[in-house]
């Protein structure tokens, strides 16, 4: 686990997808950031890695009302596999889905990796990784 | 383990005999949307056993047009017109957030009287947000007065912000820098006028349909989200609020001027429908507050846009900002690889993230109750889809 | 800017008129005439009053309209003109065609809009016929796996019933199309053909949201009816009969019902209310839960049909009201005893205690019908628990206690036969 | 009881709103009044002057084809062309102005924003329906033309409530 950067109320730090889960639960249970308030994909061909980044906030501790902690992991283009946080922040439902489709990670112990916004019959590569271009541009 | 867990089973159980696969031809399959008058451009699944729902299934994505992607091959300007299309009747936070994100990447202050102005367009497309919302939900109840006069009202702030940005619902108004254009000649007369009008207008609301023994009896103890279960689902906006977490953006993280301002976040504890449905409304009322002491304080004169060139690109780097919106907190993950293009841009947009909590409200209430708790959970399709 | 109205010119409007009037010409003279000449000499024609109707009388009725007096005075004694016309359907029609209008300004003006506006110049007065001619323009649609008969019966069964109540409504005395003994029991008997109608509907349509809907609608009514017969059961007590006519003449008597069993008549307004499916009762056809409820698979002329039905119905439930509790015709004298007009004398086909009647039946029956508007305004939709609730706890017991009233009045002697306030 | 309370308010409520100015604005007939001629850009002091957005105004005498705003349009609705024009100006040798498809305009006058020279302007006119879609584009001719618009109702607010006019 590092530390990325600390930006006055934005921490964002980067864990071993191994160590996910158990990073989320100490988040969770021991300082208080109750929900996810987005989840989240970037791709990053250069690196060859998809990371993926959990925007944490807090609503039981006042005093980290304001902070956002961004918890990411990064995880291999061709074989896009994470632990899901569904069982840590209930939040993170939709959030994981929509990721699923939008960029290809597999998140493993998630209940529903199937469509959500996308059209039932859509056969391309993941619309959100970099190698899928928008016609005419 | 928990309450949310709990309830889920509790309200199962109302519906447990029947759930039962054998017994699977009482259930009856109803498919709430596209083209049902309660849904919006949004589908979701339920069944019901009787006049119970035992079931559901949020299927959103039919308004989905790729924000995101789209994001990535424009230069930051020309995001703005088309990031507001989500939320045409909030397009003034909808591109706040935004803004904000894109002047922490660049590095550049607005000017104070912009963003004063920026504050004064915001919080009068709530006022026209949260009037849209309330007149659907009146019709979604069944009461068509209640669905004219916000329609009526909702046309001053319309009217005041056409003066104010030029154009009556897309705005395009904030950009990264400051606003487009300063405020008009008598536009602060105007818009106090049409304020004090409002805030007799709300109390004919009260007594027409938040006092109406009817409305009350339709939705109070019903959808009960406790404080707890929202805190978990991760609600957002006056959702929560109307659990009892008096959590506002503009209170918890003050961007721009609010730290200057004086008002209280407004919230209320029974986490039921009807309480979802009046925090809007205190909302509105803190709202006009938070205006007039806006156009108290503005200065005089002053920039309103700092200067900027035509393609704003800063140093790699990744910025989050949120605003509070009419439907929570709407906040944009940019990231940023020293291009005028945006490497990854992410909205987290409060209808999302509330749209969780409908499968849990809806399970175990009465088919009557769909619409009464479906727009309770102040949910705009066309944002949740991005 | 970018739309010009076209440009007016004097010439060829008087060129449109010109032709209009060629046009009718041709017609009448070619088609008109000779239809009215195979009509008068082939078919033989009825006897009126003592002199037989020769072509040479009807073709003096042209030139003089006067001569047209005795025939309609016939006509007006007929069953056919009772049915058809006066106190039968097109009467009943005319005063839904103005509730529908009434409904729309109201609500409009409550709400802060203008209503219908263009249609007719005045104040949109013409919005109906557009409105009509647009239903009957429609394509109507039936669901492929819809029981066609059924489907085609339930609408015009619907305006029929409705009808069926009208006939035995009295307007003014002795203008009423059967006047039975039973009258009141009739109206409850014909009324309780609606759900079966709307269940058959809803049935017929094979679809799930007109199912549900036409379940709510028998929940609704089952629930209903009862405190409906109920609060009209204590003025049958007060007046001793269940014919409508005596009902009213014993409120000419004494003094309206209204006045010694209010709680009877606000019940019988919730649930006429309810028996109506107007707001906040409008459950089976809640749009935003069950899309139209058992309306949804209706479209054209069939919508148009259950439209008119249920606003006859409106008018009858607000007439049965009016005969009920506020007196029916009583008021007072208001016309002269004969009217004289220029041109034509129709003095013959005046009277003077029939127009007084109605116009008072009519005035008060309007009023009752803005009372059942007022609610859609303020109130939102019901829930069909509380519905159920308030009709099967509140309502039956309600009913109840002026039903004991009644009897104490009756047994107290205060009205009844040779009763304190009977004159 | 508070219920029956609560419906007599609910009709004094709406049987109040019976005598009350309505808000509709009887649009062919009735006009609303703009602020300004319309939304205009100051390219000096980088700020934009508060007006209604309609459709464009060019000035020919100012266009110098410098296609900055066709640039600024290109990610946005790709409205704006460059077309050639019939005109001999010394400050605009290759002779070619911005002709604009309404069909995609999406007035968000950023174009406005992005001309140096006070040649494009937005004016009050957004009566632009037509019947078909080439009378939608709009060539450098016609966007020269001044339009003219006559809106004088404005919002009038009083104890009788809120109407138009």
């Amino acid at each position: 686990m590092n530390v990325v950067f600390i930006k006055p109320l934005r921490i964002k730090i980067r864990v071993e997808p191994g160590d996910i889960v158990e990073v989320a639960t100490f988040l969770r249970d021991k300082m208080g950031f109750d929900h996810a308030e987005s989840a989240g994909g970037t791709d990053y061909p250069k690196d060859n890695q998809i990371e993926m980044i959990y925007h944490l906030g807090s609503y039981g501790r006042e005093d980290l009302a304001p902070h956002i902690l961004a918890l990411t992991t990064r995880t291999s283009r061709e074989d896009a596999r994470l632990p899901t946080l569904i069982n840590v922040f209930k939040s993170v439902e939709y959030h994981e889905r929509e990721t699923f489709e939008m960029l290809g990670v597999y998140f493993e112990g998630h209940p529903r990796n199937d469509r959500f916004l996308l059209p039932e019959d859509w056969a391309d590569i993941p619309p959100l990784r970099k190698d899928f271009k928008i016609k005419g541009r | 383990m928990s309450s949310l867990e709990d309830k889920f089973e509790e309200s199962k159980k109302l519906g447990l005999q029947i759930v039962k696969e054998s017994e699977d031809d009482r259930l009856m399959t109803l498919s709430v949307g596209p083209q049902h008058p309660g849904s919006g451009h949004f589908r979701f699944t339920i069944k019901v056993d009787g006049d119970y729902i035992v079931y559901c299934d949020p299927d959103p994505g039919y308004v989905h047009r790729g924000e995101e992607k789209m994001c990535e091959y424009r230069n930051v300007i020309q995001n703005i017109p088309h990031l507001e299309r989500p939320v045409i009747h909030d397009s003034n936070n909808i591109t706040y957030s935004y803004s904000l994100a894109i002047e922490e990447l660049v590095g550049i202050e607005v000017p104070r009287r912009g963003q004063f102005i920026r504050a004064i367009a915001s919080e009068l497309n709530r006022q026209v947000y949260t009037l849209y919302w309330l007149a659907i939900y009146g019709i979604f109840l069944g009461h068509s007065t209640m669905f004219m006069w916000p329609m009526g009202d909702r046309e001053l702030f319309i009217d005041l912000l056409e003066a104010l940005t030029g154009a009556r619902v897309t705005h395009a108004f904030n950009i990264p820098g400051g606003v487009r254009n300063d405020m008009p000649e008598g536009f602060r007369d105007r818009c106090i006028r049409q304020i004090r009008y409002f805030e007799k207008r709300m109390k004919e609301y009260e007594d027409i349909f938040y006092n109406n023994p009817l409305f009350r009896q339709r939705t109070e103890q019903v959808g009960v989200l406790s404080k707890e279960d929202a805190a978990k689902l991760g609600v957002t906006g006056s959702v929560l609020r109307a659990s009892g977490i008096p959590y506002d953006i503009r209170k918890a993280e003050p961007y721009d001027v609010y730290n200057e301002l004086d008002f209280k976040v407004q919230y209320m504890k029974t986490g039921d429908c009807f309480a979802r449905s009046y925090v809007p409304l205190l909302d509105m009322r803190e709202s006009c507050h938070i205006i007039e002491q806006l156009l108290d304080k503005i200065p005089q004169s002053g920039e309103v846009r700092a200067k900027l060139q035509p393609n704003p690109k800063g140093p790699p780097g990744e910025a989050y900002r949120r605003v509070e919106s009419g439907r929570g907190a709407l906040g944009y993950y940019i990231v940023s690889d020293g291009t005028p293009r945006p490497y990854r841009v992410k909205i987290s947009v409060g209808s999302f993230r509330n749209l969780l909590a409908l499968p849990y409200l809806l399970v175990g209430q009465r088919l009557a109750d769909m619409p009464a708790v479906y727009w309770s959970l102040n949910y705009w399709p066309v944002e949740a889809d991005r | 800017m970018a739309t010009y109205p076209q440009r007016f010119r004097f010439g060829e409007f008087v060129g449109s008129l010109i032709w209009l009037i060629f046009w009718v010409l041709i017609i009448v003279t070619l088609v008109g005439l000779p239809l009215i000449f195979i009509v008068l000499f082939y078919i033989p024609l009825p006897p009126i009053g003592d002199e037989v109707l020769t072509p040479y009388r009807f073709l003096t009725m042209v030139v003089d309209p006067s001569r047209t007096i005795p025939i309609i005075e016939h006509l007006m004694t007929t069953d056919f003109f009772r049915v058809a016309a006066f106190p039968g359907f097109t009467y009943a029609a005319l005063i839904a065609a103005a509730t529908i209008f009434i409904e729309r300004k109201f609500l409009a003006k409550m709400q802060l809009r203008v209503g219908p506006l263009y249609a007719g110049k005045v104040e949109g007065i013409l919005q109906l016929v557009a409105d009509g001619l647009k239903l009957i323009a429609k394509e109507i649609i039936i669901p492929s796996g819809a029981d066609k008969p059924i489907f085609w019966a339930a609408p015009v069964a619907f305006v029929a019933v409705a009808a069926a109540v009208v006939a035995l409504i009295p307007v003014a005395p002795g203008w009423v199309v059967a006047d039975v003994d039973v009258g009141l029991l009739a109206i409850f008997a014909i009324l309780g053909f609606f759900p079966l109608i709307t269940l058959l509907f809803a049935w017929a349509s094979n679809s799930k949201y007109p199912f549900i809907g036409g379940m709510r609608a028998l929940h609704q009514m089952i629930a209903f009816e009862i405190p409906f017969i109920l609060s009209a059961l204590s003025v049958v007590i007060l007046s001793g009969t269940l014919n409508l006519t005596e009902i009213v003449d014993s409120q000419i008597q004494s003094y309206w019902f209204i006045f010694f069993v209010p709680i009877s008549a606000f019940v019988f307004y919730i649930s006429s209310l309810a028996e109506l499916e107007r707001i906040p009762f409008d459950l089976p056809e809640a749009e935003s839960e069950i899309v139209a409820g058992w309306l949804t698979e209706t479209s054209g002329m069939i919508y148009g049909l259950i439209q008119l039905g249920s606003y006859v119905k409106t008018y009858a439930l607000a007439a049965l009201f009016v005969i009920l509790f506020l007196g029916g015709w009583a008021g007072p004298q208001i016309f002269p005893p004969e009217v004289r007009t220029p041109l034509i004398d129709i003095s013959p086909l005046y009277d003077q205690v029939a127009a007084n009647a109605t116009f008072w039946f009519t005035l008060k029956t309007f009023g009752v019908i803005m009372l059942m508007l007022l609610p859609r305004g303020i109130s939102p939709r019901i829930r069909i628990d509380i519905l159920l609730h308030t009709g099967w706890y509140k309502l039956i017991v309600l009913a109840f206690i002026n039903m004991f009233v009644a009897l104490a009045l009756i047994y107290g002697g205060i009205l009844g036969p040779g009763g304190l306030l009977v004159r | 009881m508070t219920s029956a309370g609560g419906f007599i308010k609910a009709i004094e409520s709406g049987s109040k709103h019976l005598v009350m100015r309505r808000f509709t604005l009887r649009y062919p007939e009735q006009k609303l009044k703009f602020v300004g001629d319309g939304y205009q850009f100051d390219p000096k002091r980088g700020v934009g002057i508060a007006g209604y957005r309609g459709r464009h105004i060019l000035l020919h005498d100012k266009c110098t084809g410098c296609q900055l705003c066709a640039i600024a349009c290109e990610g946005i609705a790709e409205a704006i062309g460059m077309v050639k024009v019939d005109e001999q100006w010394k400050h605009n040798k290759k002779a070619i102005m911005p002709q604009i498809d309404y069909g995609k305009c999406v007035f968000c006058a950023l174009c406005v924003d992005a001309c140096p020279f006070y040649a494009l302007f937005m004016t009050n006119d957004y009566e632009l329906s037509s019947f078909t879609k080439e009378h939608l584009i709009y060539t450098p001719g016609q966007l020269a033309v001044k339009p003219k618009y006559q809106g004088e109702y404005e919002i009038i607010i009083d104890d009788r409530g809120a109407t138009h006019g």
